[in-house]
C-alpha cells in the first residue's frame, strides 16, 4: 500500500522536476534562447517584475468565473439536449445531424456570430466557453441515456414506472457514469477555449493577460506564465471535479471517471 | 431642445484621432452639451468597436473610412456624420534598410507585412497603379501590426504597411526607412514628391436607430466634435492638447508631438470626402469585398454637422432619418 | 417498422425544412435582421458568389478547402508519426509513464491558441508555424491514447500470450500492438477533431487563404453568410473526415472496432 | 394463470419468424413450474409475455381472470443478472418495490428492512450492489420483487450466474420463501436438476418454433436429494427431451 | 508433475495474507486432475504458479523434473474466457499456438486446421472470435492449447460461461481429446458434477489460506452416468467437505 501510495505521488513528482529541470537548464546554458524560451524560474520571476499578485489574482478569479458560468450552462443544455434526443427519437432524429455538424466548429471560428448575437460583454464570452462545454455533455448524455442497461428499464416496468417518472428515476442515475465522463471532458474543453472566448473585448482574465502581451509586444515571460497558470488552474479544479463526482457515483459506480 | 440622453458610450483607441474625443471629455463639453454620463471603451481591434456599435454598446464609433463602407454595403445599418481627421500621410511603408529598396520595383523584391483587407491594402494597390507595377506580383503577408513587427524584426518580412504609430515605432526600434507615406514618395527616383496614394481618414460613425431615436442628441454630440476639432487645429492649444492626451494615454509626449502633424482635423462633407470614400470603394469592389457598389452620400447624415457650422456641407450627404 | 422510421426521418426533414423556411419569413418581414441572422437564401447566393468569383477575390471556397485540409493533413501526419513511437515506447515502460504522465495532462490541457504569440516569436509568422500549432494540438490527444491503448490491453490476452512462451519484444509486437489498435485508432479520431479545432487560430496570422481565415476575412467586412459558410464547411468536412476514418477502421480492423469512447 | 393460444413473432407487425407458436398453459394458484429448453427456444420471450413487458402477437394471458395488458398487474419479476439498480443501497432498492402511494417513506424503509431479514440480508442493508456478491444481489432482488406483493413470482435464470454452492444454497432459500409467501411461482432455468429441485412440474419448451413440447408433474415430496433414483429417473427423462 | 511445498502471498514482497500454504500435489503422466473449492481461495493462483505465469513466494513446481520458471516449458493454458486474441480468425489463433520455428506458415496453418477438425470446427476457420458463439470460442481456445503439443494441460474453468447443454458437449468433446492425445490434465471447476463427470481425482481446496483439503480419487469407468449410485455418493461428499 505504502509502496502503491509512494510510486503514485512520487514518480510523478520526479518525472515533473526532472522536466522542469531541464528546461530551466538548457535555458540557462543558452541551449534554448532565454530571451524567446526563458527557463520557468527566469519567467517566473520576470512575470512578478511586471505583475502583481493582485492583477493575477483578478485576472485569474476573472477567467475562472467566465469559465464556470459558460460550463455550467453548456452542462445543463447538453443533459437537456442529449436526454431528449436519447428519450424522443424524433428529436434525435433532428438534433444528431446537427450536433454532429457544428461539433467539428471551432469555438474561435464562432467569435463573429457571438459578437452578433449577444455583444460584447460577458454573455458572448459565456458561449464560447458553453460550445466547448456542451458538446461532450450532449454526447455522453445521449449515449448514456440511449444505452441504458435494458434490463434496468424493465425491472423498473415491472413496478409499473414510466414515463418520466421512468426517466428521472432509472434513466437519468444509470447514465451517470457517461455524464460524469462527459461532464469531467468538457471542464478541460471549457478552460481550453477560455483565451479564445477572452479575445472577444475582454479587459481582464487569463486569456487577456496573454493576448495583452502579445498585442502590446511584452515580454515572453508573462506569456509562459499566462500558459503555466490556465494549466494549473485546469488540473487543480479537474482534480476538484474529478473527486466531487468520486463522492457523487463513485461509492455505486466504483472506479473513478 | 434637451438632448434624449445623458449616457453615451464611445470607443476609443490609443492613437492621435482620438485626440478629439478626449479632449471633448476632459474638457468637460460634452457634460456641458447635456451628456453627463460619458464612457469611453477601448477594442483591441477595430473589428470588435464596430461589432460593439452593432451591438448598442456604443454610439458613436471613429474608424478609418474603409470599415463603414464595407458595412453599408453589407446591409448593415449604420451611418456616417462627418470626418474626425484626414490622415493621407499617417500610413507608411517602411522597409528594412538591408533589403535594398530603392525604386518601386524593388517592391517585388520583399515580402511585404500589412492587413491586407484594411486602408493599407488599398495604399499598396494605389502604389502599384502609380507606378505601373503588378499589384498580384508584390508578396504581401497578411499579418496584424504586432506580428508584423516581430516578423520585420526577424527578417521574415522585410517591410510594413501601416499607420502610425507602428512606422514610428519600426523606424526607432529597427533599422528601417520610409519609402513612401500616403502622400509623398521616398523613392530615389522622385525623392520628396507629393503622390497622393492615401485615402486614409477618420469618420464618425453611429447607427442609424441610434440617430433616428435620438435627433438632438446627435446634433449636440456633432456640435461638441466640431468645436473641439477647431479648439485642437488652433496653434496656441497645440501643447495643452497634446499634454492632456498624452496623460490621459499614459503615452511618450515626443512621439505625440512628432505625429500630431500627420492629422487635419477637419469634419467636412464635400468633394474630398466624397474622392476619398470612392478610392475606397474602388478597392474593395475591385478585389470583390462589396457588391452593388453604392454611393457614399447614400449613408452619409451632413444635417447635424449643417446645423454646427454650415460652411463644414458643400455637398450634402443624401441619408434622411 | 421501416414505415414508422421512413415517417420519423420525414418528420424530422419537414421540422428542419419547416424552421428555415420561418426563419427566412422573419427576415422577410424585419423581425430578425440579415446581417445577424443571414437567411438561407443569402447564404446560398454566398456560397455561389464563393465557389465562382470567390471571397477575396480569386480565391474560392474550393481553395480555401484545399489550403485547409494540406495544412490540417500535414500537421496531423507529423504528430502521428511522432506519437505512435513515442507512445508505444512509453506504454511500454510503466515507470516512464508513471513519471511522464502528468507532464502529458499537462501540455495537453494547454490550448493551442495562447501558444500563438510564442510559437509566432519561434517559427515566424509563415505556413510552418500553422504546421507546428496543428501538430501540437494532434500530438498529445494522440500520445495519451496510444499509452492508453497499450496499458490497458486486456491482462487476459497478455497471460495468454505468455503461456505460449512470448516475452519482451515479441509479446509487445505479437499481443499487445494488435491488441492497442482499437483504440489507438479511436485516438487517431480525436485527434483529427483537435486538427480542426486548432485550424483557425492557426490560420489567423500571416495568411488570407485558408477556412479560418476566410471566416475572419469575412468577419472584417460584415459579410455573416460567408462567416457561416466558412463555418458550415468546417463542420462538413470535419464531419465527412472523421466518418471515412472510421470506415478506414472498419477496412483495417475486420474484428470488430471500437468506435466506444471515440470522441472528445 | 392462464396462458391462452399465445404467439409472438418479432419484425415488422408481427412478421417476421415467428418464436413462440400456439402456446397454452394454466397455472394453479400457488404452483411452482419451471420453464426448460435450449437457449432461444423463447423462454424468456414467454416470460416477459407475463411479464407485460413484451405483447402477443395473438392470444392472451390472464391473471385471476384479467387480461394482462402491461407491467405492474400483480407480477413480480427477478432477472438473470444486473437487475438491480446499481446507485441505490439494497434497502433502497428493496424500498424501490413498494409501489403504493400511501405509504410513507419511513414505512417502506422500515418493510424493506423486514424483507432483507427474510432473504437474510439484514447485515448488508447500506450495502451498494458492487459492493455485494452475486448471491447476495439475486437475493436483493427477490427481497424487490417480493416488495411489490405479487401475486406471480416470475424468474428468469435467476442463479444462471452463481457458482454452484451459492447457487443451491439459494435454491433452498427460494423454496422457504416460496413455502412462507405462498406465490405462484414461473421459473426459467437451463438446469434440469434446479428445475427438478424446485418445482411441482416441469414445461418443455422445444424451439423453431417456440412450442411446449412436454409437461411433467413431479410429485416428489420436498427436500429432494438428487440421489433419490426417482429423481434421477426424471433427470434423464428431461435430458433425453431435451436431445432429441 | 511435482508441486512441493508451494506457498505464495501477494502484496510487498510477499509479505500481504497468504493466498496458498504449503501445497503438495503430484499429478502423474496423464492423469485427469480436478480443482475444486470456493470462489477466492487460491485456484487460479495455484493453476497460474503450474503454468509459469506467476511465481510461487517460497517452494517449487516441477515437470519432468525440471523446475518451472515460466511459461513455455511444455504447459498449454486454455481460459475462462475472452483469451482468445480478437484480431485472429480462428485458424490464426490456432497457428499462433505452433511455436516450432521451424514450422513455415502454411505448415502452421495446415496443421491448424487439422486441429479444428478435431475440435469439430472446420467450418468456423475464418471466423473471427467475435463471430462465434462461446462455446465455439471455447473449443477454438483449446485447438489452440493443444498445437503447442503441451504436456500438461492447464484449464482454468473453461466452460464456466457456458449453458448447460454445450458444457455437457464440451466435455465429452474434451474426454475425447483427453484420450486421443493422451495430455496431463489439470482442470479448474466449480461443478461438483462437471469434476466428477471428467477426472480421474477430484482435489479440494479450503480457503483461507488456500490448502489442499482432499484429495479423492474417482475410479469409476467413463462414461459416467450421473444416475450411477456411486457417483451420486462421491457427488454428496464432495458437497460435504465444500460446504464444511
Ligand atoms: N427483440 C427481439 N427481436 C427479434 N428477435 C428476438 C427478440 N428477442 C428475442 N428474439 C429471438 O427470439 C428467440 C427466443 O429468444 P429468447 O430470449 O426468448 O430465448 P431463451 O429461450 O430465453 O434463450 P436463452 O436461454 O439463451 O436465454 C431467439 O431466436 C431470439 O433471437
Ligand atoms: N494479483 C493479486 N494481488 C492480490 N491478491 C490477489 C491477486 N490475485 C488473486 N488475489 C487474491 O488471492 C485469492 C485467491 O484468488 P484466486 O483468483 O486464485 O481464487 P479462485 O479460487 O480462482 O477464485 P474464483 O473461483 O473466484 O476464480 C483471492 O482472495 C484474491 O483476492
Ligand atoms: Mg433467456
Ligand atoms: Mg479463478
Amino acid at each position: 500500500m505504502s509502496r502503491d501510495r509512494l510510486t503514485n505521488i512520487a514518480l510523478p513528482l520526479i518525472g515533473t522536476l526532472i522536466v522542469v529541470g531541464a528546461w530551466e537548464t538548457a535555458s540557462r546554458l543558452g541551449a534554448i534562447d532565454p530571451r524567446v524560451f526563458p527557463g520557468p524560474i527566469t519567467a517566473i520571476i520576470e512575470a512578478s517584475g511586471r505583475l502583481s499578485a493582485d492583477t493575477v489574482g483578478e485576472h485569474m478569479a476573472w477567467s475562472l468565473f467566465r469559465v464556470f458560468s459558460g460550463f455550467a450552462i453548456g452542462v445543463a443544455a447538453g443533459i437537456a439536449v442529449g436526454v431528449l434526443a436519447g428519450w424522443y427519437r424524433w428529436f434525435g432524429l433532428i438534433a444528431r445531424p446537427l450536433i454532429e455538424l457544428l461539433r467539428p466548429i471551432p469555438p474561435l471560428a464562432w467569435i463573429p456570430l457571438a459578437i452578433i448575437w449577444f455583444g460584447l460583454g460577458e454573455p458572448s464570452k459565456f458561449f464560447i466557453i458553453f460550445l466547448g462545454a456542451f458538446f461532450p455533455v450532449v454526447t455522453a448524455t445521449y449515449h448514456g441515456v440511449t444505452y441504458v442497461d435494458p434490463t434496468l428499464v424493465r425491472a423498473a416496468r415491472t413496478f409499473g414506472v414510466r414515463g418520466w417518472s421512468l426517466l428521472a428515476r432509472i434513466v437519468l442515475p444509470a447514465a451517470a457514469p457517461d455524464l460524469a465522463t462527459g461532464i469531467r471532458i468538457g471542464w478541460g474543453l471549457s478552460f481550453g477555449v477560455l483565451v479564445a472566448a477572452e479575445l472577444i473585448a475582454a479587459d481582464r482574465g487569463l486569456g487577456y493577460m496573454i493576448m495583452n502581451e502579445r498585442n502590446t509586444g511584452g515580454s515572453v515571460s508573462v506569456i509562459i506564465v499566462g500558459i503555466l497558470l490556465i494549466g494549473f488552474l485546469n488540473l487543480l479544479t479537474d482534480a476538484v471535479i474529478g473527486s466531487a463526482i468520486q463522492r457523487w457515483i463513485g461509492r455505486w459506480h466504483g472506479s473513478g471517471v | 431642445a434637451d438632448v434624449e440622453t445623458d449616457t453615451l458610450s464611445i470607443s476609443i483607441g490609443v492613437d492621435l484621432p482620438f485626440l478629439v474625443h478626449v479632449v471633448a471629455k476632459e474638457k468637460g463639453w460634452l457634460a456641458e452639451a447635456g451628456f453627463t454620463n460619458v464612457e469611453f471603451k477601448k477594442f483591441q481591434s477595430g473589428n470588435l468597436a464596430g461589432e460593439a456599435l452593432l451591438a448598442g454598446e456604443i454610439q458613436l464609433w471613429t474608424p478609418g473610412n474603409l470599415p463603414p463602407i464595407a458595412m453599408a454595403h453589407n446591409g448593415v445599418p449604420v451611418v456616417i456624420l462627418g470626418s474626425n481627421a484626414v490622415s493621407h500621410g499617417l500610413e507608411k511603408i517602411v522597409v528594412r534598410k538591408d533589403a535594398n529598396v530603392e525604386k518601386p520595383e524593388d517592391l517585388y523584391n520583399v515580402k511585404l507585412g500589412l492587413l491586407v483587407s484594411s486602408t493599407s491594402g488599398a495604399l499598396l494597390g494605389n502604389v502599384a497603379k502609380h507606378y505601373g507595377l503588378d499589384f498580384n506580383k508584390i508578396q504581401a503577408v497578411n499579418l496584424a501590426p504586432p506580428e508584423a513587427m516581430a516578423s520585420l524584426a526577424n527578417n521574415e518580412i522585410q517591410g510594413i504597411v501601416f499607420w502610425e504609430p507602428w512606422p514610428y515605432r519600426a523606424l526607432t526600434e529597427l533599422d528601417t526607412k520610409v519609402v513612401h507615406t500616403g502622400t509623398m514618395s521616398g523613392f530615389a527616383q522622385n525623392d520628396g514628391e507629393a503622390v497622393q496614394v492615401s485615402n486614409n481618414r477618420t469618420v464618425w460613425v453611429a447607427s442609424q436607430d441610434w440617430v433616428k431615436n435620438n435627433p438632438n442628441a446627435t446634433k449636440a454630440l456633432v456640435e461638441v466634435l466640431v468645436r473641439t476639432q477647431n479648439y485642437v487645429s488652433d496653434p496656441a492649444n497645440r501643447d495643452e492638447v497634446l499634454k492632456i492626451f498624452s496623460n490621459f494615454q499614459e503615452q511618450p509626449l515626443e512621439m505625440n508631438q512628432a505625429l500630431l502633424s500627420n492629422y487635419t482635423f477637419d469634419a467636412s462633407i464635400d468633394e474630398t470626402y466624397v474622392e476619398d470614400m470612392a478610392a475606397i470603394a474602388d478597392f474593395l469592389e475591385a478585389t470583390n469585398r462589396i457588391k452593388d457598389r453604392r454611393d457614399a452620400l447614400t449613408f452619409t447624415y451632413s444635417e447635424p454637422l449643417a446645423a454646427a457650422d454650415s460652411a463644414l456641407v458643400s455637398v450634402e450627404g443624401q441619408w434622411k432619418p | 417498422m421501416r414505415g414508422r422510421l421512413v415517417l420519423q426521418y420525414a418528420m424530422s426533414a419537414a421540422v428542419i425544412v419547416g424552421a428555415i423556411a420561418l426563419w427566412e419569413f422573419g427576415v422577410k418581414t424585419g423581425y430578425l435582421k440579415a446581417y445577424q441572422f443571414p437567411p438561407a437564401s443569402r447564404i446560398a447566393e454566398g456560397f455561389v458568389e464563393i465557389a465562382t468569383n470567390g471571397f477575396p477575390t480569386g480565391i474560392t471556397i474550393w481553395s480555401h478547402i484545399l489550403t485547409t485540409v494540406t495544412r490540417i493533413l500535414q500537421g496531423y501526419l507529423a504528430a502521428i508519426v511522432l506519437a505512435v513511437p513515442v507512445g508505444l515506447v512509453i506504454g511500454a515502460f510503466p515507470l516512464l509513464n508513471k513519471m511522464l504522465e502528468p507532464l502529458i495532462v499537462f501540455c495537453r490541457s494547454i490550448a493551442t491558441l495562447s501558444l500563438l504569440p510564442l510559437v509566432i516569436v519561434w517559427f515566424g509568422a509563415g505556413e510552418l508555424t500553422k504546421v507546428i500549432l496543428i501538430a501540437y494540438g494532434c500530438f498529445w490527444v494522440m500520445l495519451s491514447n496510444v499509452i492508453a491503448a497499450v496499458v490497458y490491453v486486456d491482462p487476459v490476452l497478455i497471460r495468454a500470450g505468455r503461456s505460449f512462451g512470448l516475452k519482451g519484444v515479441a509479446l509487445y509486437r505479437e499481443i499487445v500492438l494488435p491488441a492497442a489498435l482499437p483504440r489507438m485508432f479511436a485516438g487517431a479520431r480525436m485527434a483529427l477533431g483537435v486538427g480542426f479545432m486548432v485550424i483557425v487560430g492557426a490560420e489567423m496570422i500571416g495568411t488570407i487563404e485558408g477556412l479560418g481565415a476566410l471566416i475572419m476575412e469575412a468577419r472584417t467586412f460584415y459579410r455573416s453568410e460567408i462567416t457561416i459558410i466558412g463555418m458550415l464547411v468546417i463542420g462538413v468536412l470535419g464531419f465527412v473526415i472523421s466518418t471515412g476514418l472510421a470506415a478506414l477502421e472498419r477496412m483495417l480492423l475486420p474484428w470488430g472496432s471500437t468506435s466506444e469512447g471515440a470522441r472528445a | 394463470m392462464q396462458i391462452s393460444n399465445v404467439t409472438k413473432s418479432f419484425g415488422a407487425a408481427g412478421h417476421g419468424p415467428t418464436v413462440l407458436q400456439n402456446i397454452d398453459l394454466t397455472v394453479r394458484e400457488n404452483e411452482f413450474v419451471s420453464l426448460v429448453g435450449r437457449s432461444g427456444c423463447g423462454k424468456t420471450t414467454l416470460l416477459n409475455i407475463i411479464a407485460g413487458l413484451e405483447r402477443p402477437t395473438s392470444g392472451t394471458v390472464e391473471i385471476h381472470g384479467r387480461e394482462v395488458r402491461g407491467p405492474g398487474q400483480g407480477q413480480g419479476v427477478v432477472f438473470q443478472q444486473h437487475a438491480l439498480f446499481p446507485w441505490m443501497t439494497a434497502r433502497k432498492n428493496v424500498a424501490f418495490g413498494f409501489r403504493d402511494k400511501s405509504l410513507s417513506k419511513s414505512d417502506k424503509e422500515e418493510r424493506a428492512r423486514e424483507l432483507l431479514q427474510l432473504v437474510g440480508l439484514s447485515a448488508a442493508a447500506d450495502k451498494y450492489p458492487r459492493e455485494m456478491s452475486g448471491g447476495m444481489q439475486q437475493r436483493v432482488a427477490i427481497a424487490r420483487a417480493l416488495a411489490l406483493d405479487p401475486e406471480i413470482l416470475l424468474m428468469d435464470e435467476p442463479f444462471g450466474a452463481l457458482d454452484e454452492l451459492t447457487r443451491i444454497e439459494l435454491q433452498q432459500e427460494l423454496l422457504r420463501i416460496w413455502e412462507a409467501r405462498k406465490k405462484t411461482v414461473v421459473f426459467v432455468t437451463h438446469s434440469i436438476n434446479e428445475a427438478l429441485v424446485l418445482s411441482d412440474r416441469v414445461i418443455l419448451l422445444a424451439p423453431h418454433p417456440g412450442r411446449i413440447e412436454r409437461d411433467l408433474a413431479i410429485s416428489l415430496p420436498r427436500p429432494r436429494p438428487r440421489t433419490d433414483p426417482r429423481f434421477v429417473a426424471l433427470h434423464e427423462e428431461i435430458w433425453k427431451g431435451l436431445s432429441s
